[in-house]
């Protein structure tokens, strides 16, 4: 019977489809895949390579995109150093010098297409190193990813103790702030500032949030400050006339924030609205970019404090580049609108570390990478880096203000850093004439 | 009585690979009253539906007051001035009265015209000046039913259509409403009855079309035509089918 | 106590801009029963074209808005007309599909064009107080967003009540084939509700985007926001969007004042779905499609 | 009646003689499930991690498609379930350091216990009150989540055990509920239940009055459907590996879920199958192109729904008359306007 017989079909065809797509999808590599990562492997494999594939898992939509802002400028600007000016790297089974190339997978921002995505650049793209970065997102299910196919992983730009979570790790290493030296910085900073010595936490439920409530309680336990906490906030909300009660009638004259952008946008306009501006305000999170404190309303942003990833006056350059901190922002102003944003220090000290790694290792064997990275101990951008056995590697964090400039409508000044004092903190730190309570 | 107003010709409709309606003619002569009858599922919704432009798809000509009305959008024909009824339960329920009654005018741009139709409603159905304040959804089923009606009226129509006026109610108000539909014909509106009830339709009517299985299978003066007749054809289908 | 009076009060203010930000997905679902999920993504492209057209062509917020009204307009009335008209027959699922088609297009394309950060509108009203005792203070934003939402509620309100435009489009909601019988094109009337709609989710647009700020991503936080508001009122109320938003405004601070900031968008969520396990077709719906 | 009776003929049965198609098709779904099996046998490591996430996303699919195509319960809330399986294997795994298995036991029994919870107040909805206020539970539940010490807040969990289970292990996992989804609604739709819930689709106020139980077959429905969906949700966070609030819980999941029973064909039980072996390799593609993956996705859905108004299952059945199990929601498309019923009835 023909209806019959368009049954069948019909079930054939769907399983074929299936059956189909998936081979196809897994056809475009050269079909060894399954052996991935044994280390006794003959390097032969690798031998009709071209160059060294960098598989790049990037926020570059969606909220955390804002952290990708200097990466294709940065890309540029070290791919030409590389692959130009020194020729590419040497490397053993290709018998001679590799270009670099990145190849790109947007996350989304989100940690589930984080993971879908960089599968497919270990799986499909094959590549020889995977990257991911900015926050836990984009840090933790690469790192997993690297884990589970054994490709070697470096991440950056997220709290240590976060991606710590996701170990201990054997492929995947980390470039990653700690959150005890970025409070700490808080803390001296606010040392210097002659106020009631009351701190109010304005700390949500993020990761940021319950390490900084963790952190700051202990560190501030046993001196003179006294804390304040009303409780975190949810990310989100749209009015703060709760909080700021709170925070009002408490008294502080230091609050300590962890807002994301928008919020801490909301939160300060109704502060000022609510008549209660505290002398210091401390935001770790969402006032990184000149744009974001710009944007504030009433000259809002004058006087925050921060403690700051990356700065022009780190007195570190980058190998690579041969340029220093100072040079490679002031190059960023000139050829690019407004002010440097930190991210540049990070992605350039990827490709110091890769470039690096990769010249010493002169082999794509995924093992002899990983161990060159694990091996590092170079002078870069945020000075001298080595990675520890959690297999990270911590960089500086010092404290920061955001002060009225001369070229752009502000600028990050070094008020504090004790915690790295090869750091020079040229800026007194200050409380704005803004400020009423 | 002076020739047709609407005509149907050679109108069929198909669903996929059913037919519904099949080659359907008829003539609907001015000034009359037209009952066409038919059980459920004869296809009497389809033929209206394609009348009134909401289903357009169909072949056949309709024409009406010299023009040919196929096809054109329900708005264009009501313009013309044909307008239905539909069941009583299609009034707008969360208007009032009034505001239904405006709702039936909503093409007449005449605010003078407006009210005069207006006063034509409520003198025709006194019932409704008293509830015109109140929302539809508080009428009686026979209230709703003179509702739509009034509210078909408000376009001063040349030819009302009237979806299964009997549906759900009781002979004495049905037999009200009948009398009305009367005194409508009466102003020079001609009536079509679309109905399930064989008698009241031969009674009511001046010509009568009988609608099975998508085919009219008698056709005739109503006064012409047997109640037993029209019955037989209407249920002993395998006549005709 | 001043703390509770405070609250209260910004509570209903802020409530007012949540119905400011609801009512035309009211309006779109009452009439024709689309579950509008780009509702809040569009509101934010007005956002967005509010603060482009303010500082790069016009100068001022009034002209952009005037400019911005007029191209969402015309946004509403080719989305509804092109796309979501011709797949309405076909079930609400399809319907609901070209809607989160649409708000992920838009989203993703305002964040191509104007990158991802974030974004406000400047208010000539956000640093000075209108009110300013020690029981209550009330920022002139604030009292702004308020009475531009009240006004355009009730202007809407009247207009769906008393006009010809109004009564149409009410029709077409309440039986669609009698709508059609009367002479009301029906699809017709659906893209007047939809440029309602947008005309109304701009001015929400522009209230967003000086109170709140925005990002190209935005419109997902406000869709919920929207929704809520909308169902607790009742799906086509306009009266009832602006009770929904007073309950969701004043059920989120009082859930803070009582029982700490951290819960205060969860308060809200939960004040809903108890109105709604009360109520499961809103406090006022008196426009509801059968 | 005639289009009205029709949705209620013999699933998946067919007419014709024994010795043809409803001998051998056993047989035939057997080999197909075999070669699907033997998938790692012969595809790379990259087919068989997309193959997972077809099985992943079909059983997504099918689930909801439970709920929309065949309750008429459109919930834009089941990625509550997704996020409960996740944190579930999170906390057992990770918190506690017991098995994965025990994960889907524990996951199943919180997916029901939730169910069963918000069922009282979200059954009293209808339409799209029901639909919103699915999204306002599973928003709530993010939010709560983001709060909850248990679950250390907003921080998530990598999920270490699960970078050391292979990938082909993992891809018959994802096989078997991919499949075990599709087999579930085929023999619900078989059973006593499936023909209280055509009778539903085809008039609901009819088969009340015809004696269904409307409340308790919806019910049952919701709850089949938000228990496998959690445990979906374990399977989909050994994959990922990494389980947070904002992501577990988060609309995308329902985006991908209405994306792939819409365009696959609602109300189809083949329609989760096409959807999401389109959406997987959609997405796969789109990847190609970061920064404008998400613009390329969006108009895909936009578009396949213009050309197919009913999925591509309406529109195969449509060209074709047939379907492999026919369990259609509607009457045919081509059958006038949908939002006159009278003609159906008329005809």
């Amino acid at each position: 019977m023909a209806w019959n017989r368009k049954k069948k079909l019909l079930a054939v065809a769907l399983c074929a489809l299936i059956a189909f797509a998936l081979s196809a999808c897994g056809g475009g590599g050269g079909g060894e895949g399954e052996s991935s990562g044994e280390a006794g492997e003959p390097p032969a494999a690798s031998s009709d390579k071209d160059e060294i594939l960098i598989g790049f898992a990037a926020p570059m939509t969606g909220p955390l995109s804002i952290f990708m802002g200097p990466t294709p400028w940065v890309e540029e600007l070290c791919l030409d150093a590389i692959n130009n000016v020194n020729g590419g790297i040497y490397i053993d089974e290709a018998g001679g010098k590799l270009p670099i190339r990145v190849v790109y997978a947007d996350t989304e921002s989100d940690s589930n297409k984080a993971m879908e995505v960089a599968t497919k650049l270990v799986t499909e793209n094959k590549v020889d190193i995977l990257v991911g970065a900015w926050t836990p997102v984009g840090t933790n299910p690469i790192s997993a990813v690297g884990e589970r196919y054994e490709v070697p992983v470096f991440t950056f730009g997220a709290p240590e103790e976060s991606w710590l979570e996701g170990g201990p790790y054997n492929w995947a290493t980390g470039m990653q702030f700690n959150y005890d030296m970025l409070c700490t910085d808080v803390i001296n900073m606010w040392d210097k500032l002659d106020t009631n010595k009351k701190v109010g936490f304005v700390l949500d439920t993020d990761v940021d949030g319950t390490t900084g409530r963790e952190v700051y309680t202990r560190l501030l336990a046993g001196t003179d400050y006294e804390i304040f906490d009303p409780g975190a906030y949810t990310i989100g909300t749209t009015d703060f006339t709760g909080l700021i009660s709170k925070l009002k009638d408490a008294d502080c004259d230091i609050i300590t924030a962890d807002m994301i952008t928008p919020d801490f946008t909301v939160f300060w306009k109704q502060c000022h609205q609510y008549g209660y501006v505290p002398k210091v305000c401390t935001i770790n999170k969402g006032m990184h970019y000149e744009a974001d404190v710009e944007n504030l309303d009433s000259d809002g942003g004058n006087g925050i404090t921060f403690s700051s990833l990356w700065d022009k006056n780190f007195p570190f350059s980058s190998p690579l580049l041969g340029l220093s901190c100072n040079e490679i922002a002031d190059k960023w102003e000139s050829e690019n609108e407004g002010f440097y944003p930190y991210s540049i220090g990070y992605d350039v000290a990827m490709y110091d570390i890769l470039y690096d790694a990769l010249s010493r290792a002169q082999t794509l064997d995924k093992a002899a990478v990983r161990q060159a990275i694990l091996d590092t101990d170079i002078d870069t951008v945020f000075g001298n880096l080595t990675f520890n056995d959690n297999q990270c590697a911590r960089v500086p964090a010092i404290g920061t203000q955001w002060l009225p400039g001369e070229k752009f409508a502000f600028e990050k000044k070094v008020v504090a850093s004790e915690t790295f004092p090869a750091i020079p903190a040229n800026d007194p730190i200050i409380i704005p004439a803004t400020t009423q309570k | 009585m002076d020739g047709a107003l609407m005509t149907v010709e050679g109108l069929s409709v198909s669903y996929g690979d059913f037919r519904a309606l099949h080659d359907i003619s008829m003539r609907f002569d001015r000034g009359s009253i037209v009952s066409i009858i038919g059980s459920n599922g004869a296809g009497k919704s389809t033929l209206l539906n394609a009348v009134m432009g909401i289903n357009r798809k169909l072949s056949g000509r309709v024409v009406f007051d010299g023009a040919d009305i196929t096809s054109m959008r329900t708005s264009a024909i009501v313009a013309k001035g044909v307008t239905m009824s539909p069941e009583g339960s299609s009034v707008f329920e969360d208007m009032s009265v009034h505001e239904n009654l405006l709702m039936g005018a909503y093409l007449t741009n005449s605010r003078d015209k407006r009210a005069r139709m207006t006063e034509r409603a409520y003198g025709l159905f006194p019932a409704l000046r008293e509830k015109s304040g109140q929302l539809a959804t508080f009428l009686s089923g026979g209230q709703r039913q003179m509702l739509a009606i009034a509210r078909a009226l408000m376009s001063d129509p040349k030819l009302l259509i009237c979806d299964e006026l009997s549906l759900g109610l009781a002979p004495v108000v049905v037999n009200d409403i009948y009398d009305r539909i009367l005194d409508v014909n009466e102003e020079g509106v001609t009536i079509v009855l679309v109905e399930q009830e064989v008698k009241r339709s031969l009674e009511f009517s001046d010509y009568s079309y009988v609608l099975v299985k998508g085919r009219v299978v008698i056709e005739g003066r109503s006064d012409e035509l047997s109640e037993d007749e029209v019955k037989d054809a209407y249920f002993g289908i395998n006549k005709y089918a | 106590m001043e703390l509770f009076v405070q609250t209260v009060v910004s509570g209903m203010l802020v409530g007012g801009l949540y119905a400011a930000i609801g009512v035309g997905l009211s309006l779109v679902f009452g009439i024709m029963g689309l579950t509008n999920i780009a509702h809040g993504s569009l509101m934010i492209l007005a956002s967005f074209f509010v603060m482009f057209f303010s500082r790069q062509v016009t100068g001022g917020v009034v002209t952009a808005l005037l400019l911005t009204l007029a191209i969402m307009a015309l946004i509403g009335a080719l989305t509804q007309g092109l796309l979501i008209n011709r797949v309405l027959d076909k079930g609400p699922e399809s319907a609901l599909l070209v809607t989160f088609g649409l708000a992920i297009i838009a989203q993703n394309v305002l964040q191509l064009v104007f990158g991802a950060d974030y974004k406000s509108i400047s208010s000539p009203f956000a640093s000075v107080n209108v009110i300013d005792t020690r029981w209550v203070i009330v920022s002139g934003e604030y009292m702004v967003n308020f009475l531009v939402s009240v006004a355009m509620l009730l202007a809407l309100h009247l207009m769906i009540r008393k006009t010809r435009l109004g009564r149409s489009i009410r029709a077409a909601a309440s039986n669609v084939v009698a709508a059609e019988l009367m002479g009301v094109d029906t699809k017709r009337a659906y893209i007047y509700a939809m440029c309602l709609a947008m005309l109304t989710g701009s001015m929400g647009g522009l209230l967003v985007g000086q109170t709140f700020g925005f990002y190209s991503y935005s419109g997902m936080s406000y869709l919920i926001i929207a929704f809520g508001v909308v169902v607790i009122g009742g799906m086509g109320s306009i009266l009832g969007t602006l009770i929904g938003g007073f309950i969701l405004g004043l059920a989120q601070l009082l859930g803070a004042y009582f029982f700490g900031p951290g819960v205060q968008v969860l308060v809200g969520y939960l004040a809903l779905l108890v109105i709604l396990a009360l109520r499961p077709r809103g406090l006022l719906s008196n426009m509801t499609r059968k | 009646m005639g289009a009205r009776t029709s949705g209620i003929r013999q699933i998946g049965g067919a007419p014709g003689p024994r010795g043809g198609w409803a001998a051998r098709k056993p047989l035939v779904l057997a080999a197909a499930v075999v070669v699907l099996a033997l998938l790692p046998l012969y595809a790379s490591d990259y087919g068989i991690s997309v193959g997972i996430l077809i099985f992943l996303y079909m059983s997504l699919g099918q689930m909801w498609n439970l709920l929309a195509g065949y309750s008429g319960l459109v919930s834009l809330g089941q990625q509550a379930f997704v996020g409960i399986g996740g944190y579930t294997l999170a906390m057992v795994t990770q918190a506690y350091h017991m098995s994965i298995a025990l994960s889907f036991f524990i996951a199943a029994g919180v997916s029901l216990a939730f169910a069963l919870v918000i069922s009282f107040p979200i059954f009293k909805m209808s339409g799209v009150y029901f639909t919103v206020g699915t999204w306002i539970v599973s928003e709530a539940l993010l939010v709560f989540f983001r709060n909850w010490a248990f679950v250390k807040y907003d921080a998530g969990y990598n999920i270490t055990v699960a970078y050391r289970i292979s990938m082909p292990a993992l891809y018959l996992g994802a096989l078997a509920v991919g499949l075990g989804a599709t087999a579930l609604v085929y023999f619900i739709l078989r059973s006593r239940m499936g023909l209280a819930l055509m009778a539903i689709r085809d008039d609901e106020s009819a088969a009340e009055a015809r004696g269904v139980r409307l409340y308790r077959t919806k019910l049952a429905c919701f709850l089949i459907s938000s228990v496998y969906t959690g445990i979906t949700g374990v399977v989909l966070y050994l994959n990922i590996t990494y389980v947070k609030p904002g992501a577990a819980f988060g609309i995308d999941w329902t985006v991908c879920m209405v994306f792939i029973v819409v365009i696959g064909g609602l109300g189809t039980i083949e329609g989760p199958v096409i959807g999401a072996v389109i959406y997987v390799i959609l997405r796969q593609y789109t990847y190609n192109f970061p920064g404008i993956s998400m613009i390329m996705l969006g108009v895909a859905a936009v578009a396949i729904i213009m050309l197919a108004p009913e999925g591509i299952m309406g529109a195969v059945h449509g060209r074709f008359g047939f379907r492999l199990f026919s369990t259609e929601r509607r009457p045919p498309p081509g059958t006038g306007p949908r939002q006159y019923p009278e003609d159906a009835a008329d005809v």
